[in-house]
């Protein structure tokens, strides 16, 4: 099965290109792409199973490395267009064909009668491809392009419905804004290539007996070089991570280039679902687990990331609290969900940051479906406020959307609640108090914000009846369903004691199961109940107070927080102040007046100065060919007069 | 006696050309350049170039000048100066440029008088009319036959210029 | 006997007038007249540096001088009967249709 | 060396020419004819030069130095040493190729570009294709000043004669700014041949000099002829100045704009797909062979003015409402990357300046060709005069969207890979005893032109083809036509395949790149 | 009475000029004895007769050497290859004038016998070693050119340009007599092998030179005004303009490459050892003379005026080389872009003819607006004397700057070069300016020319496309072939130049 590998990444290409060239009509498109990416997940869970039960003897620790053939040869560069199946990637792999087969599913339902939906699954097809290779590439410049790739997609399906200038626009943004982190990718790679002479994560045998090494297994060579900025020096290791940090915060929607993440809502449902909350966000924190050993060269960087990360989680969260859109919330909601991973990331539990990768992607694609079967089912409404009492018509969606809930808020024995739990302990008996209470707060805002939305959208009346309510219908519930049995189950891959998850990691991650101790049971316990009050609070005042919510209301929380509220609206006014104050109207207004003013005034003035001065001086020479014969004459005797002065003076 | 005659002569030749440039009347201008020509046809004499003399007498003095005179007379363009110069800066500069180039004569010649040799020998013939047509026919044989030409071409060119005048006119 | 360079100094002084009379005169018969004066002081200085050598060769260049300016100055002159006839002038600042 | 018995090389750069004289006799009038036998004679040159990467031999002796391959050489000025010397090499080969492959594409999208006087078009743009070829196969210094000053015309009168209104300023800004740029090249290359006769004819007297670079340079590799170093860095700064202009470098850039707005679809197309290159073609094979040491030393400052360029060209891009202007202007930015390349002295950065030099002509090519099409139906190229167009026209939508990321260096295509060997390259540029060339400050400024690219290809993308179809003189476009379909599929094939298979451009080149190279020996590992 | 032995003379070594003096007095005879009012066209032919006879004379005299005249004149290659291309440039001149003259009806058959006679001077120029002579055959060409200036009567302008030429050339042949004396003076000789063993003897190195320094600088300064150096070059864009368009021809390369020949021949026989003196004073006057000429082209409308400030600036190129004779290419560069220019210049100034109508000046950029879409022939040939002139390859003028610069540069005048490559790049402006109007612009011809009609009263309008008579077509077919295959395949003539030597002693 190993040497079919390449089949998992293929299979979606394939369903891409065939759905860019041959196919032309909806439901075709639908069963292809559908299709190729189920097809996609046997595979990969076959070659899993394998794996599991009888791992490749010749590598140790155990991994699968296919060169598909030699991508770049430059002199010393050599990077090969490589495949790697490991436990780290064979889990990603898992995560997004099997959750990337049930969105594509749903959106056969979903995006049914949508003009361009044959366009739709090719790129759905194309980003789960370019996931696979961001997740499966033996080396850092594969994984940048199937990173840039998945962007590319993000872009493409945000911008699906671009006759919305608001899709447009948040799809340019996502992009530009990922290209931010990209960038700082970019070089931390030329880094770690001018370092270590290779780009390959492990080394790799290639078949002619040559080998290309791996840079991960001797990370410690750069242990204490030392590179300066005038007037500093720091670790090259702080560099390429910190730079690594930067493209993990872009493409992770991290502090401070999260903002694309919530306008990305503007593209389909199922999107979000997928790339916004599922899959392609969680790159970054597979990244920091992939190139840990860089990481944990530089402590100065783990500390930002964890700082980085608890903060994005707070604030994130907040942000959750206040909005009305139902997406915007699940998208804050993924923010502060990522700003865990990474936190936990930072602080070196890896398999806890994977864990919860793991099982966030599963229920937080569910509330994500979930929300687009209630969109789909109030025909395309999104303020909550327009909603309300959707439990009786939406019966399906509901339960299923409550288990994501749950296990979102981290509610024993829900799958958020182990991975979750397991991060806050880390915190926890990290010493690291202040991390462990910005993460604490920000998983009681989770439960609040969940109970919230919960109330607002299930609960109560419907206040506005300008559509008729409907559940969706079979194609679309089926993987809501699937996905809730997974949000049941998905906490026990990692079950303390049993640390399955942490044992399959172990050789790509060299991390031992946590301790499992009272210290961490208590910790469970207080936290499943305070998350537990923390939702039935948010659930039980939105109840309470749905009379006063009305469309275009202001939330009754308003009355006490006053302005804050809107800031909380406004993500702390991160955005605003990106758009409106500083980094955007700067850059235009210096690209205008580069465009309007210097280039054509100044450089090309400069140029254009050059022709006016011989002209002017061609002028000049004109007032001396008066037409007088007497004239040309004496300037023939000032000529002579010159001529013999200098004759006579040498 | 000789320097006596030459700055007699010399003073002469220079009053005749000062005077034909500043008169105001063409007509004035022919007669004194007439005087300078006859003053250095008397240098000449005193060079030792009889034959010169006579040329300078005979074709300049007699021909040429007479030639001006004609043509001033029958133009009636004796008084042509009379208005203001048309361009202000030609003349100040003209007499700068004027002034300057005299200095530098002036420098050549008291040049030419230090590295002048101390005594010269007086040979009473060198000039001698038959030297210069000997001189004429076989080493300036040459220059001879060109001078023809030009001469030549100096006929064909008044023709030209004027017998065309006189068809179209 | 009278030093060369006196000779040279005159024909100097002559030449310079000769060229300032091309400079300052407008009548352009005068300014023939002016060339012929030049052309003269040349060949005072020739004729004096014959005499300094005891060659008869600079008197032979003077001969030829003298000629071609006879027949520049018959060129020039018909030329100017020819001018005059349609310009009615023989001041050559009248004569200036061409510049720039 | 002509390892075949026949003249390839001397066929594929004078065919063209032929051709040229033989639209001569294709009736003043008949367009469709003179547009075929053009389109035939260019296709023709195109498919013999596929037999060069065929026949190409990769890795040649190293004691073979500079080598050439498919050289004819024949007397030409004997007593100045010129001869008719025509050679490629890996540096030269895929520029051949990218000339003769974009010219047949150029000429055919004249069928929707060129309407008046097509015979002449076609005429000077196969006398361009010769002249373009044979800039990158001149062995001789005199015969490439040749080829190099011969293309300003073909080109200044395309701009002149079919350009848009303001046309004739474009040409003449054109052709008198590069001519000027290129006369102290001129003077260099005489004062080399006379500096280097010289040198050689101390110990062998009577010897006539030569304008073979070849020889020039293999005598200043062997030390039997010796470039004073201000001297030599003064000859490097009169090369170098040509080719900045052509390039264009920034502050050199001003002419580029106007040109390309006003030239042409297919002026546009040649100028910047091929006529660019022309300049970093030369700074490779003129600067870093001839001036080692020169370059070494100006390295530093040229690759500030190129970051200066990429970070400029981009912004400046970013401001423009014209569509044509925007691409120009990327040029610039792009050809920025190409100059930092070329000048990290190290393996990896020329390689991938050559790279991206066929990237830049196949993508800035499709783009402008891509323009092209949308002026040709609306008359405007005004991105606000537009939206929606992906809509209206989903094929080129798509077509331009493939392009546009290709020219933003999405990894997996084209664009990409040039761009990060180029500052993979910059980033290791140090000097074996540790100095640095350029190192980690230039890619951290260069890197910049990554974003700012996909801000301004995505201004204008989402601008024009994103958004509704606000203008209802939009709505009714047509989509591609199939021979516009051909013609960008034609550049799109390259553009995907060498973002995938690189190594088919990489291989050849790596000998020769080493070659020019080998006096720099750039470090590997870092610090 | 005793009779004056005539001294040897080796006759052959005028040849040449023996066959065009002689037959041009025969034509003047012919013309106004045999050649009837209206035939005068055939004077024409018989004058290009008598150049091509008097080219293919001097064809056995290749290799020879031979000083004659009492050192006065010399037969050498490169005197031949000089006259080879003062008598192509008659050729064309002539060719060019048959159409002309007529159709201005100013045709009298003096017009023909004169240019030869011209260019019997210019030959003269070439072979002469005595100053004496050399003034003497300038005058012959002077004389000659101010006719020829004045033939186009009865517009004042021709007279104009007549009078200007001929009171500044009278001025000039002032300095030059005057600097005669001097150098006659200072070494008692006007034979240009004498004074150059005169300087190099011992006696010379030591002591002061002034009278000699003055007296040659006097004299190249005459030559100076022949070729327009600046600031002596104040009469070329009025005199070129007012001439008869085929005598601004024939005087911008004719006079100029005269006047050079034999400042080449002054300088190498005469004057080799004060080099380091004239180098600065010519250095000077080449770098004002190459930014004044290609400068004040640019503010010219007018394409003759133009053409003349470019001639200017030509001669900077020009002196250039003529500077360069200390090195081996100097000669060769000065002979080589010579007859790239005549051929280039004279092909230009025919399309300015091919323009021209009676009465009506065509030399306004407007009368070129649009050649291309009138007579695209016309425009091509244009295009590449425009292109030629300024230097671009593949083009006669290139390979003709290149071999100058090249020159100039192995002769230590590295400076002068680059002010060179400098104004030849400003000069490419104007040129191209011409081949954008022909090109770029759509032609205004016709409404143009029927309002200026309507305005001075006159009822049609010009013909648009002037026919193209056969000797001026041929003419700048000629000139057009020839500047591109010299531009492709210069190495016959470099070979001939390369084996134009001068003779450097009696």
């Amino acid at each position: 099965m190993f040497n079919f590998i390449w089949l998992i990444p293929l299979l979606p290409l394939v369903g891409f290109a065939l759905n860019v060239f041959v196919i032309r009509r909806e439901r075709e498109a639908g069963y292809v792409a559908t299709g190729a990416v189920a097809l996609s997940f046997l595979v990969a869970l076959a070659t899993f199973i394998q794996f599991a039960f009888s791992p490749p003897a010749e590598a140790k620790p155990p991994r699968v490395d296919l060169v598909l053939w030699n991508w770049i040869s430059v002199g010393e560069f050599n990077v090969p267009f490589g495949l790697l199946f490991d436990p780290l990637s064979g889990v990603m792999v898992l995560l997004v064909t099997g959750v990337g087969a049930l969105i594509h599913l749903y959106s056969i339902g979903y995006m049914h009668g949508d003009s361009r939906v044959v366009r739709y699954f090719a790129y759905l097809n194309l980003f789960v491809a370019m996931m696979l290779f961001l997740v499966m590439s033996d080396n850092m410049l594969l994984l940048f392009l199937g990173w840039e790739g998945v962007g590319l997609c993000s872009f493409l399906l945000i911008g699906h419905w671009f006759e919305r200038r608001t899709a447009t626009s948040a799809a340019a943004k996502a992009f530009v804004v990922n290209r931010i982190g990209d960038a700082a990718f970019l070089v931390a790679m030329m880094a770690i290539f001018a370092h270590f002479g290779t780009l390959s994560f492990y080394d790799i045998e290639l078949a002619d007996g040559a080998v290309i090494e791996g840079f991960l297994e001797r990370a410690d060579e750069i242990s204490g070089l030392i590179f300066s900025i005038p007037g500093q020096n720091f670790l090259v290791s702080t560099g390429i991570a910190f730079l690594l940090l930067i493209g993990v915060t872009g493409k992770s929607a991290q502090l401070p280039l999260f903002v694309w993440l919530p306008d990305a809502m503007a593209g389909p449902t199922p999107v979000s679902a997928l790339i916004h909350a599922a899959t392609m966000v969680t790159a970054g924190v597979y990244l920091m687990a992939r190139t840990h050993p860089i990481f944990e060269l530089s402590a100065a960087t783990q500390g930002w990331v964890t700082w980085i990360g608890a903060l994005t989680a707070l604030i994130a969260a907040t942000a959750a609290v206040a909005q009305w859109d139902i997406k915007r919330v699940l998208a804050y909601s993924t923010v502060s969900q990522l700003g865990f991973m990474v936190a936990a990331a930072g602080m070196g539990a890896y398999v806890a940051a994977i864990f919860h990768l793991l099982t966030h992607g599963v229920f937080k694609a569910l509330l994500f479906l979930g929300s687009g079967s209630v969109i789909h089912g109030t025909h395309d409404t999104q303020d909550m406020r327009k909603m309300g009492g959707l439990r009786e018509h939406m019966p399906t969606t509901f339960i299923t959307y409550l288990v994501g809930a749950g296990a979102l808020a981290g509610i024993f024995p829900l799958a958020g609640f182990w991975s979750k739990d397991e991060i806050i302990a880390h915190a926890w008996s990290g010493q690291n108090f202040s991390i462990f209470l910005l993460l604490f707060v920000s998983s009681l805002l989770t439960a609040f914000y969940m109970g919230r939305q919960i109330a607002l959208t299930f609960f109560g009346q419907q206040r506005d009846h300008s559509y008729h309510a409907h559940e969706s219908g079979q194609v679309m519930t089926m993987p809501l369903m699937i996905l809730a049995v997974g949000a049941v189950l998905a906490g026990a891959m990692n079950l303390p004691m049993l640390h399955w998850l942490s044992t399959w990691l172990e050789p790509t991650l060299h991390e031992h199961a946590a301790e499992f101790g009272v210290t961490q049971l208590i910790l469970a316990v207080v936290t499943t109940l305070l998350a537990a009050g923390s939702g039935y609070l948010g659930w039980r005042y939105y109840v309470a107070n749905s009379a006063k919510i009305k469309p275009g209301a202001k939330d009754p929380l308003y009355r006490y927080s006053g302005d804050i509220w809107e800031a909380l609206e406004e993500a702390w006014y991160i955005d605003r102040a990106y758009e409106k104050l500083t980094v955007v109207p700067g850059f235009r207004a210096l690209a205008r007046f580069m465009a309007g003013v210097f280039d054509p005034q100044g450089i090309d003035g400069l140029v254009r100065g050059v022709g006016y001065a011989f002209s002017q001086a061609a002028s000049a020479l004109r007032v001396f060919q008066s037409g007088f014969v007497r004239t040309y004459a004496l300037l023939f005797l000032a000529g002579v007069v010159m001529v013999v002065g200098y004759l006579l003076i040498i | 006696m000789e320097f006596v005659i030459f700055f007699i002569t010399a003073a002469i030749a220079l009053i005749g050309a000062i005077a034909m440039l500043v008169s105001r009347n063409a007509v004035h201008s022919a007669l004194f350049l007439l005087l300078n020509f006859s003053a250095i046809a008397i240098l000449f004499l005193l060079l030792r170039a009889p034959f010169l003399f006579a040329v300078q007498l005979i074709v300049y003095a007699g021909a040429i000048m007479v030639l001006f005179l004609f043509v001033v007379m029958l133009l009636g363009a004796e008084r042509a100066e009379d208005e203001k110069d048309k361009v202000a800066w030609q003349r100040p500069l003209a007499i700068g440029l004027g002034a300057a180039l005299l200095v530098e004569a002036i420098f050549v010649g008291f040049n030419q008088l230090a590295m002048e040799p101390p005594t010269t020998p007086e040979v009473e013939s060198f000039g001698a009319p038959a030297r210069i047509g000997e001189s004429l026919f076989t080493t300036y044989l040459l220059p001879f036959q060109i001078t023809g030409i030009i001469l030549l071409v100096a006929i064909i060119g008044v023709v030209v210029l004027n017998q065309r005048n006189r068809a179209k006119a | 006997m009278v030093p060369t360079s006196y000779y040279v100094l005159l024909s100097a002084a002559l030449f310079t007038i000769g060229a300032m009379g091309m400079l300052v005169r407008r009548n352009a018969i005068v300014l023939f007249m002016s060339v012929e004066l030049m052309l003269n002081a040349a060949n005072l200085a020739l004729v004096a540096f014959a005499r300094q050598q005891v060659n008869p060769d600079g008197q032979v260049l003077v001969f030829f001088v003298i000629t071609v300016a006879a027949a520049e100055v018959a060129v020039g002159l018909a030329l100017l009967v020819a001018i005059f006839r349609s310009k009615r002038t023989t001041d050559v600042d009248e004569v200036s249709t061409l510049r720039g | 060396m002509s390892q075949l018995g026949f003249p390839l090389l001397s066929i594929i750069v004078w065919l063209p020419a032929l051709g040229a004289l033989l639209l001569l006799l294709v009736p003043r009038t008949n367009d469709e004819l003179s547009r075929r036998a053009s389109l035939g004679v260019s296709t023709l040159t195109f498919a013999i030069s596929c037999a060069l990467p065929a026949l190409f031999n990769p890795a040649l002796p190293e004691a073979a130095a500079p080598a050439m391959q498919f050289v004819d050489q024949i007397d030409w000025i004997p007593s100045w040493g010129i001869s008719y010397n025509v050679g490629l090499d890996g540096v030269s080969l895929w520029l051949v190729l990218l000339t003769t492959f974009i010219t047949p594409i150029t000429v055919l999208s004249t069928w929707d570009s060129v309407h008046k006087q097509v015979r002449a078009f076609q005429i000077l743009m196969l006398l361009l294709e010769t002249a373009m070829i044979g800039v990158f196969v001149a062995q001789d210094l005199f015969l490439f000043y040749i080829f190099w000053e011969f293309t300003l015309i073909p080109m200044a009168f395309m701009i002149g004669i079919w350009g848009s209104e303001n046309r004739i300023y474009a040409a003449v800004k054109f052709f008198l700014y590069t001519f000027a740029g290129s006369v102290l090249m001129l003077v260099a290359i005489i004062a080399l041949y006379i500096l280097h006769r010289d040198a050689i004819a101390a110990t062998t007297p009577g010897y006539v000099g030569t304008f073979d670079f070849g020889v020039i340079a293999e005598h200043l590799r062997s030390g039997s002829f010796v470039l004073e170093a201000g001297l030599a860095q003064a000859l490097f700064g009169a090369f170098f100045l040509a080719f900045a202009i052509k390039t264009p470098m920034w502050p050199f850039h001003t002419w580029l704009p106007d040109a390309h707005v006003q030239a042409p679809t297919a002026g546009s197309v040649i100028l910047a797909g091929v006529l660019l290159k022309l300049g970093t073609y030369g700074m490779i094979r003129f600067n870093l062979t001839l001036f080692p040491d020169a370059s070494l030393w100006a390295a530093p400052a040229i690759g500030i003015l190129a970051v200066i360029g990429i970070i400029y060209g981009a912004m400046t891009a970013y401001a423009q409402t014209d569509m044509k202007k925007l691409v120009a202007y990327s040029s610039v930015s792009h050809m920025g990357f190409v100059v930092l390349g070329i000048f990290a002295l190290n393996q990896i950065g020329v390689s991938g300046a050559l790279i991206q030099m066929i990237n830049h002509g196949l993508s800035t090519g499709a783009l402008f060709l891509l323009v092209g099409v949308i002026y040709e139906r609306r008359h405007t190229r005004e991105i606000g005069e537009f939206g929606g167009l992906w809509k209206v026209m989903p094929i080129y939508g798509g077509v331009t969207l493939l392009v546009v990321l290709s020219s933003a260096g999405l990894p997996g295509l084209n664009g990409f890979i040039g761009e990060f060997a180029i500052m993979q390259g910059a980033f290791m540029a140090y000097e074996t005893g540790g100095a640095r060339i350029l190192g980690w400050p230039f890619v951290a400024f260069a890197v910049l032109g990554v974003i700012l690219a996909a801000v301004y290809l995505l201004r204008m993308y989402g601008g024009a083809f994103m958004g509704d179809v606000g203008n209802p003189e939009n709505a009714q476009l047509s989509d591609l036509s199939r021979r516009e379909i051909v013609v960008l599929g034609l550049l799109c094939v390259p553009i995907i395949a060498i973002g995938l298979f690189p190594n088919l451009l990489f291989a050849p080149m790596e000998t020769s790149v080493a070659d020019v190279l080998h006096t720099f020996t750039g470090v590997v590992a870092g610090r | 009475m005793e009779t004056i032995p005539i001294p040897p003379v080796d006759w052959s070594a005028i040849t040449p000029i023996l066959v065009v003096i002689g037959w041009a007095t025969a034509l003047l005879l012919i013309d106004v004895f045999a050649i009837p009012q209206d035939r005068k066209r055939v004077t024409g032919y018989l004058a290009i007769v008598g150049l091509i006879v008097a080219a293919l004379a001097a064809i056995p005299l290749w290799g020879t050497s031979s000083v004659t005249f009492s050192d006065m004149l010399v037969l050498d290659n490169y005197s031949l290859t000089l006259n080879w291309i003062f008598l192509l440039v008659g050729v064309l001149s002539l060719a060019m004038a048959l159409d002309y003259l007529p159709r201005q009806e100013i045709e009298q058959g003096e017009f023909y016998p004169l240019i030869m006679f011209a260019v019997g001077g210019m030959m003269l120029l070439a072979q002469g070693t005595d100053l004496i002579v050399l003034f003497l055959a300038v005058e012959l060409l002077s004389i000659t050119l101010y006719i020829l200036a004045g033939f186009a009567y009865p517009r004042l302008a021709s007279e104009e340009a007549a009078m200007k030429y001929l009171l500044l050339g009278a001025f000039s042949a002032g300095f030059f007599v005057y600097g005669i004396a001097l150098i006659y003076g200072a070494t008692g000789t006007a034979n240009l092998f004498a004074i150059g063993e005169h300087l190099a003897s011992p006696a010379a190195a030591n002591g002061e030179n002034t009278l000699l320094l003055v007296g040659a600088g006097m004299v190249l300064i005459a030559f100076g005004f022949k070729v327009a150096l600046a600031p002596f070059h104040m009469w070329t864009p009025d005199v070129y303009e007012g001439a008869p368009t085929p005598v601004t021809a024939f005087m911008s390369v004719g006079v100029k490459g005269a006047a050079f020949a034999a400042m080449l021949r002054i300088l190498a026989l005469a004057l080799p050892t004060l080099r380091p003196t004239w180098v600065v004073v010519l250095g000077g006057l080449a770098i004002l003379t190459m930014l004044v000429g290609n400068i004040a082209a640019i503010a010219q409308t007018n394409v003759k005026r133009m053409l003349a400030y470019s001639s200017i600036g030509h001669a900077g190129y020009i002196l250039l080389a003529i500077m360069a004779i200390d090195a081996e290419r100097g000669v060769q560069g000065f002979l080589f872009y010579m007859l790239a220019y005549a051929l280039t210049n004279l092909g230009a100034f025919g399309v300015v003819i091919a323009l021209e109508q009676k009465d009506e000046a065509a030399w306004s950029l407007n009368d070129f607006t649009g050649l291309w879409g009138r007579q695209p022939e016309l425009a091509i040939a244009m295009a590449i004397f425009m292109l030629s002139l300024a230097g671009v390859p593949p083009t006669a003028g290139f390979v003709g700057k290149f071999y100058v610069f090249t020159a100039a540069w192995e002769s230590g005048l590295g400076w002068l070069v680059l002010v060179g490559v400098l104004t030849s790049a400003v000069a490419a402006f104007f040129y191209l300016r011409v081949i954008v109007r022909m090109f770029m612009q759509e032609s205004t011809y016709v409404t143009e020319a029927t309002a200026e009609a309507r305005v001075v009263g006159i009822s049609e309008a010009k013909d648009a496309s002037p026919l193209l008579y056969r000797g001026l077509a041929s003419g700048i077919t000629v000139a057009a072939v020839g500047a591109i295959l010299l531009g492709l395949i210069p190495t016959p003539v470099v070979v001939l130049v390369e084996r134009s030597m001068l003779a450097l002693a009696p």
